[in-house]
């Protein structure tokens, strides 16, 4: 109940993260290395059976921002270029989709060039213009989508777009050319980013026919193996074989095996749960809850599919007001918090590994550290509650009231109260405010909101360490008074800014050095202690019986097209 | 109160609650006896002795895959844990007698509240006539038309997102007072508008109409005539109240947006039992059985107070 | 009669309009709610936030918002979520209608036909130990938290017992009756009877009460005299005359139903209803949907209440409106 | 009606006693209570409230549905024993062959029902009269209790009627199936002077035209003189005084009598004091066992210890010790009383 509206806004987070600042993978990414086994007939047809607790919103695929729904874009609708249809790391590349190849760039990256693949067809059976990627493009701006003012901007003609969308143009910014089928952008500075952006949903190419605001709950046509057949924000959609699709590149858009594909919204988590046990749905989007997972675990291992995500669970604290302003408050809780608590709470040492770093393992500078710990291990041992007694002590906070903003879904809350109850008993007053994960997130970032200390996830999208130290910890991230302040610890350290710049700028040159550089970061940050890093946790997956070929995608997680019920 | 005394089930009715409520309020003087934990602080790495053997209170799962970790269950020794644990690796038992009281807490208070407001105003309405009235039951019509839940949800939402601050009247994010304050006013025009009738229908008697004849001043007949007259239905109004005030009390927090953390009420327990429903179904359904228990004795009482008051059910004989 | 229709149409429309206007002005007073900011979305830039505010119309003054709410809501029909963008409002509650609808009528039928029954049944026996027994269960239905009763009933019907006793039960959800039925009816038998418990008890035990007070009326004593059935008192005089208070009980509280007070039931059961819709949207202080249905939840209970009103005066005659 | 019943009692009565268990201990509300009504005889009971004459007559129709009621003695209906009959029995008795009205016309209709369909409901419950024939009946009754214009009338609701038209309709409702006995519990003591009498003036006229016993419950001996042929008075649930009406009001034998009769505002004697009964009602949970009226009586005996029986002459009897002789001397000072007054 509570949960699941929020839950699907943790969704809603993975997906805003998955795409903050993609880049170096995609200049690596060459050849397709999945799909090798090839397209296996005898497993194509039937009706695979998806449960989502609720909807995700608008259908648009330039303004959904969910990866409830991105998950499906999947397999509707296509870029110019689009993240691999592979398993493993390698769905982090980027290859060329309904552009012929990777575009050419020059200009000193100021300027790509795409070549348009001829006789792709929308699933209405027009054919896919040049003309198209241009509306497109212009569209993203008529329906005011979410980063046009932060990414697509960067097109020559985006910021006038962004002033006046109506009329907007992007004259010398997208030129196409019906005669050589080519699509060329000018960009106002160079952007390593770009092609991941293009990369997608939001870049996706439609018919230049589509209506020039939100479309809402009308599906629209789009270039991928299946189409939306219908959709109802209140029961479910569904989604259909796409009649006019062939195969031009089955690692940007490969056949889809079941012949419909369908969602159901409006049960809960518990039920949904229930139903797949009971092989009456395939698989549950919403996270399983914590008190089904010894059921899940005994009786449908076979059934269940785990897979690390790089990501955290931490606890940022307000380093510009009381008690968090003070060093030694800071480092007290990290003292306090005993991390594998938070991981018991989250499913248990399989599902989560507690964390003393910023940097996630096996991340690129990460170094296996741990400030705050029982003894001088370099793992995390537990929690030294007599240190952080006596920091408090020392700090001269004890006794202040504290305020914890968490999310009102099952997880989060438990963290929460059990934080909070670490926090009394180092001898603060705390309380827990929960709030729907749709208000919470905006919420904390919000100084204005007077945030001491809450709870949130960082979800990595592409190994590089700047996604997390950066975009998480610079002073650049801080807006005070604004609603995306990311820097949500309003952690402002100039020479540790200084160090994370030399790191970037060494990244092109030097990859290992600039690791070193950054892993430095990470420890110089956590004496800081802006964060009580919890724990990395896992995604699981829980898929009906009669379901095969379940394969994972770092970037858009389950591939549902590619999942097996015949 | 003679009629009362020998009402059998009535009788034992309220011993029950005074049971409960002794109960719950001497909770702090014994509970520490039944959980060695203070019932409010998360215990889930602890372990406890239990018939020689140390277990821990939130067990991971050994079988299968081995996700997912199971808070202990019943104990059945009072020494600790004698209904197992929640989430939070917390002693049940000791959290339902800490949230009974929250629990009758708000729901007396709220029903002090909402009785006594909607009395005054219900009264006034029916005795003033009016303007009074007019307003009075406007104000009535509105909380009515406003859907219950809807409108203790919304007020809910906000009051628990950012306190009440108006004027000098200053009130803490997750303090009890959000929720009696909330509770009480929802349910005001359930009261009053009865009232309101048997006022106006008072109004008519000859008695108040020679007493406003004789002149007597209107507090005195509201005193002397009207009161009396309209205490037996706000006594048998009360004790329903108090059950209607914590079964709504139990659904807000079981939505979330009642008694807040680390406050605890019969409701959260619930809430906090539902995660645990399938592994460890007692957490949320004692709490449940509980106000089953009390909101039924008050509900009995109730029915006791209004044969022993309502004058109606005397004057009726047996002709 | 017209004058009382137009009083109390007038005072219907007073109430409603305050509604809104308190639905509106509660959800200013809450933090973290700019809708602009909301409808751009997450990372979006200052630029595009503007541009949503201007589109919104979120840059004009309170009372003009507020009309243009209302007639996005009332006249365009076309007011959208501010968190499921291109949602729009009035067709997610035309959708949910029929579920609660569904729902409640289900309900109504069972508690009427238990509540009333009990209600006879324990009154001709007054005195008797089934009266009593009667009342303990209707105290007890009465007493127990509605989705309590509605999450032991899942436990039961579909954890352990699912693979035996209850295979034939679906998983709890919302079948519409266009599409099936018997499915329909075989996915809303629990919630219905969790909702009805409660009813049942309370009008088994307030008719009860009003049999008996009417069972000691004189007119009683005379049907009596007149050397009428037992039977024929307790149906054509008794009953009919405590039926009047009853109603107007029933009307309201239908109303409220109608108008979202199921909401636990359809939480617990997860019924895509009003109820639901109104929850998921305070969750997410989703303005316009909890604007939408509290209108709509508004309107019934008005609605109902004015309806009781009639009725009432169909069944009385001695408050005949002339 | 076959001429046997002419002379034989309608309705006789022998040795009643109506006792209610009650947490204080039985409560005798009629003890020992005999008397005959003959056929076109009005018999008026009198006593002050609580003085069990409802009671008596409730009881005997099993009217009283108290669970822990204990009714012994006999009651005889056209020599036919209805005390002990099932409720169904009892059922085609009331409302058929006895007619009841009852005191407060206000409440005693059924609210929601129009007077005509009360009346057509009773009348179909004891024939087999079509819903059209009965309510012409229906009107027909209405126009003989004297309401004026009953064609409209039959459809109007007991609260569109005034006090006196609803007693009248009640009345007409208990004649509705020409019963041989009506019973009129306090007819008139809801209602105010004049119309009383109209009501009383009504009864009697009914009375000759249907022929009807009547037993008239009242604790108004105005009532009595007025309507009653012979009168039974009733204290504390025992019989004080039975004889015919004339008798009993002329030369009363019972000091419970004086004292009512002088409770009574004569008309036909001048500015005549109002005399009150001294004391107030016994409790009927402690009713002596001697002279029910003992405690209030100004001329009690060592002997009223004991209970007295009926004694007296042609038919006219009292339950008191006094001797005749005794009671001359009593009375004679009352009326000398009463003649300097004038």
């Amino acid at each position: 109940m509570t949960g699941l509206m929020s839950m699907k806004r943790v969704g809603a987070l993975l997906s805003s993260f998955a795409v903050c600042a993609l880049g170096v993978a995609a200049i690596t990414a060459s050849t397709p290395a999945g799909a090798a086994t090839g397209y296996q007939k005898q497993h194509a047809g039937g009706t695979v059976k998806l449960l989502a607790s609720t909807a995700a919103g608008t259908l648009d695929p330039q303004v959904n921002y969910t990866l409830q729904y991105w998950q499906l874009y999947q397999a509707t609708y296509d870029g110019l270029v689009s993240f691999q249809k592979v398993a493993g790391a390698a769905s982090f590349d980027v290859v060329p989709d309904l552009a012929t190849a990777m575009p050419k760039v020059t200009d000193n990256g100021k300027t790509y060039t795409f070549v348009l693949r001829k006789g792709i067809k929308f699933s209405n059976g027009k054919t896919v213009t040049v003309n198209d990627v241009l509306s497109s493009m212009q569209r993203l701006f008529k329906v005011s989508n979410p980063n046009a003012g932060s990414w697509y901007n960067v097109i020559v003609g985006g910021a006038a777009c962004l002033t006046k969308p109506a009329t907007c143009t992007l004259k010398g910014g997208v030129v196409v050319n019906a005669a050589t089928n080519t699509v060329v952008f000018n960009l106002t500075a160079p952007d390593a980013e770009f092609l991941d952006q293009l990369a997608v949903p939001f870049g996706s190419i439609l018919p230049s026919t589509a209506p020039s605001k939100d479309a809402g709950d009308t599906p629209l046509p789009g270039t991928g193996a299946y189409e939306f057949k219908s959709y109802n924000p209140n029961t479910g959609l569904v989604m259909v074989r796409n009649p006019y699709f062939k195969v031009w590149s089955a690692a940007a858009q490969p056949q889809g095996y079941p012949n419909e594909i369908d969602m159901t919204f409006g049960s809960t988590v518990e039920s949904e749960v229930t139903a797949v046990e009971n092989g009456q749905a395939d698989w549950v989007f919403d996270p399983l809850p914590s008190d089904r997972l010894q059921q899940l675990s005994t009786k449908y291992a076979s059934q269940l599919h785990v897979n690390t995500l790089t990501a955290d669970w931490y606890l940022p604290m307000n380093t510009n007001l009381a008690p968090f302003n003070n060093l030694k408050a800071r480092q007290a809780l990290n003292y306090a918090i005993d991390k594998n608590a938070a991981v018991s709470l989250f499913g248990g040492k399989l599902l989560a590994t507690p964390t003393c770093t910023i940097l996630p393992p096996g991340f690129p500078g990460f170094v296996q550290s741990c400030l705050y710990n029982k003894g001088t291990s370099s793992t995390y041992a537990g929690p030294d509650l007599a240190k952080a007694k006596a920091l408090v002590t020392a700090s001269g906070t004890a006794g202040m009231k504290v305020g914890l903003v968490v999310t009102n879904d099952p997880v989060n809350e438990a963290v929460g109260q059990y934080v909070l109850s670490v926090l009394n008993s180092i001898g603060y007053k705390a309380t827990l405010k929960p709030q729907s994960a749709n208000i919470q997130f905006n919420y904390i970032q919000n100084t204005k909101n007077k945030v001491q200390i809450s709870l949130t996830q960082w979800y990595q999208d592409y190994p590089a360490a700047s996604d997390f130290l950066k975009v998480l910890l610079s002073c650049s991230q801080f807006h005070p008074g604004n609603d995306n302040s990311i820097n949500i610890a309003g952690f402002c350290n100039k020479t540790i800014d200084a160090q994370m710049n030399q790191a970037e700028a060494l990244e092109l040159t030097n990859q290992t050095a600039a690791n070193k550089i950054w892993g430095q970061v990470d420890q110089a940050l956590m004496k800081q202690a802006p964060w009580v890093p919890l724990f990395n946790p896992k995604q699981i997956d829980f898929i009906g019986k009669r379901v095969g070929n379940y394969q994972f995608s770092r970037q858009f997680y389950m591939y549902v097209d590619q999942l097996w019920v015949k | 109160m003679r009629q009362l005394r020998r009402n059998r089930a009535a009788m034992l009715a309220l011993g029950v609650i005074v049971l409960i409520v002794t109960a719950c309020l001497l909770a702090p003087f014994y509970a520490h006896v039944i959980a060695h934990e203070n019932p409010f602080a998360s215990n889930i790495t602890g372990t406890i002795r239990l018939n020689g053997k140390t277990v821990n209170v939130l067990q991971a799962n050994t079988q299968g895959l081995g996700y997912g970790v199971t808070p202990i269950g019943p104990t059945w020794h009072f020494s600790n844990y004698f209904l197992g644990a929640d989430d939070q690796g917390r002693d049940v038992f000791a959290r339902l007698l800490y949230g009974g009281r929250s629990s009758l807490y708000i729901g007396a208070s709220s029903a002090v509240i909402c009785v006594a407001v909607a009395a005054i105003a219900g009264v006034a309405a029916g005795y003033f006539g009016g303007a009074v009235d007019w307003i009075v039951s406007r104000i009535f019509d509105i909380i009515w038309a406003f859907p219950v839940y809807l409108l203790a949800i919304s007020l809910s939402v906000i009051l628990e997102t950012n306190g009440i601050n108006f004027l000098f009247i200053h009130i803490e994010q997750g303090s009890l007072t959000i929720p009696i304050l909330i509770i009480a006013s929802v349910f005001i025009p359930y009261v009053g508008r009865p009232l309101r009738g048997i006022v106006l229908s008072l109004k008519e008697r000859e008695f108040i109409q020679a007493a406003i004849g004789s002149g007597a001043s209107d507090f005195h007949i509201l005193r002397k005539e009207i009161l009396p007259n309209v205490a037996p239905t706000i006594i048998v109004f009360f004790p329903l109240m108090v059950a209607f005030n914590m079964l709504t009390e139990s659904a807000l927090s079981f939505l979330g947006i009642g008694v807040q953390a680390p406050q605890a009420s019969w409701g959260t327990i619930i809430n906090d039992g539902l995660g645990l429903l399938y592994t460890r179904p007692l957490v949320g359904i004692m709490p449940g059985l509980m106000i089953v228990l009390t909101a039924g004795a008050l509900n009995v009482l109730g029915d006791g107070f209004r044969d022993a008051f309502d004058p109606k059910a005397k004057l009726r004989g047996s002709i | 009669m017209l004058r009382f229709i137009l009083r109390r149409f007038a005072s219907a429309v007073v109430v409603l309009f305050t509604i809104s206007v308190m639905v509106y002005l509660i959800f200013f007073a809450t933090p973290g709610v700019d809708p602009a900011a909301r409808i751009a979305g997450r990372s979006a830039s200052p630029a595009v936030v503007e541009q949503v505010r201007i589109a919104f119309g979120l840059n004009r003054p309170l009372p003009i918002r507020y009309l243009l709410m209302m007639d996005h809501l009332f006249i365009k029909r076309d007011l959208t979520s501010y968190v499921n963008i291109g949602d729009k409002v009035v067709p997610q509650i035309l959708a949910a209608a029929p579920v609660t609808l569904s729902l409640v009528l289900g309900a109504v039928v069972i508690w009427l036909i238990v509540g009333v029954l009990g209600g006879l049944v324990a009154a001709a026996n007054k005195g008797k130990f089934i009266d009593p027994l009667i009342m303990f269960l209707g105290i007890a239905a009465v007493s127990v938290p509605a989705y309590w009763l509605g999450e032991v009933v899942n436990l039961i019907t579909q954890n352990e017992l699912h693979s035996s006793v209850f295979a034939w039960l679906p998983a709890p959800g919302w079948v519409p009756l266009t599409q099936s039925p018997g499915e329909w009816a075989l996915h809303l038998l629990f919630p219905w009877l969790t909702l009805a418990a409660l009813y049942a008890g309370i009008y088994a035990r307030v008719l009860r009460a009003e049999l008996v007070n009417a069972l000691n009326e004189d007119y009683v004593r005379t049907a009596r005299a007149k050397g009428l059935s037992e039977r024929r008192i307790l149906l054509r005089h008794a009953l009919r005359c405590s039926l009047i208070s009853i109603t107007s009980l029933f009307g309201l509280d239908v109303g409220a139903l109608v108008g979202g007070a199921a909401l636990l039931t359809e939480v617990v059961f997860g019924l895509p209803g009003v109820g639901l819709l109104t929850y998921n949207a305070l969750e997410n202080l989703d303005l316009p949907v909890i604007m939408g249905t509290v209108m709509y939840g508004a309107f019934f209970i008005v609605l109902a209440s004015a309806v009781v009103d009639v009725v009432y005066a169909l069944l009385d005659p001695r408050v005949r409106i002339v | 009606m076959s001429d046997a019943t002419l002379n034989e009692p309608v309705l006789s009565v022998r040795d009643l006693s109506v006792t209610f268990a009650t947490r204080q201990g039985p409560l005798r509300a009629v003890d020992g209570l005999s008397f005959d009504v003959g056929a076109k005889e009005v018999l008026g009971i009198v006593g002050e409230s609580g003085s069990g004459k409802s009671v008596a007559m409730y009881s005997m129709l099993g009217l009283v549905r108290d669970s822990n009621v204990a009714i012994t003695g006999s009651v005889k209906f056209e020599g036919r024993e209805i005390l002990g009959l099932s409720d169904r029995e009892l059922q085609s008795v009331r409302g058929g062959d006895v007619g009841m009205i009852f005191q407060d016309p206000m409440t005693a209709m059924t609210p929601v029902y129009k007077v005509g369909w009360q009346i057509v409901e009773q009348i179909r419950a004891h024939s087999d009269m079509t819903k059209a024939q009965a309510r012409s009946r229906a009107i027909e009754l209405l126009g003989e209790v004297g309401i004026p214009d009953p064609k409209t009338r039959v459809d109007h609701f007991p609260h569109e009627f005034s006090g006196g038209m609803r007693q009248r309709v009640v009345i007409a409702m208990a004649l509705s199936c020409n019963p041989k006995l009506l019973i009129a519990d306090e007819p008139t003591t809801a209602l105010d002077v004049t119309t009383q009498a109209q009501i009383l003036d009504l009864m009697s006229k009914l009375q000759e035209s249907y022929g009807s016993s009547i037993v008239i419950i009242t604790h108004d001996m105005g009532v009595i003189a007025e309507v009653a042929n012979r009168v039974v008075v009733m204290y504390a649930g025992r019989p004080a005084e039975i004889g015919p009406e004339i008798d009993v009001v002329r030369f009363p034998r019972h000091p419970y009598t004086w004292g009512l009769l002088g409770a009574v505002p004569r008309v036909d004697v001048k500015n005549r004091r109002l005399v009150t009964i001294p004391g107030t009602p016994v409790s009927p949970l402690d009713v002596p066992t001697g002279c029910a009226f003992g405690p209030r009586c100004q001329h009690k005996m060592a002997i009223c210890d004991e209970r007295p029986i009926l004694r007296g002459g042609d038919g006219h009897v009292d339950a008191c010790w006094l001797s005749d002789e005794q009671r001359v001397a009593i009375r004679s000072q009352a009326t000398v009383r009463g003649v300097a007054d004038e």
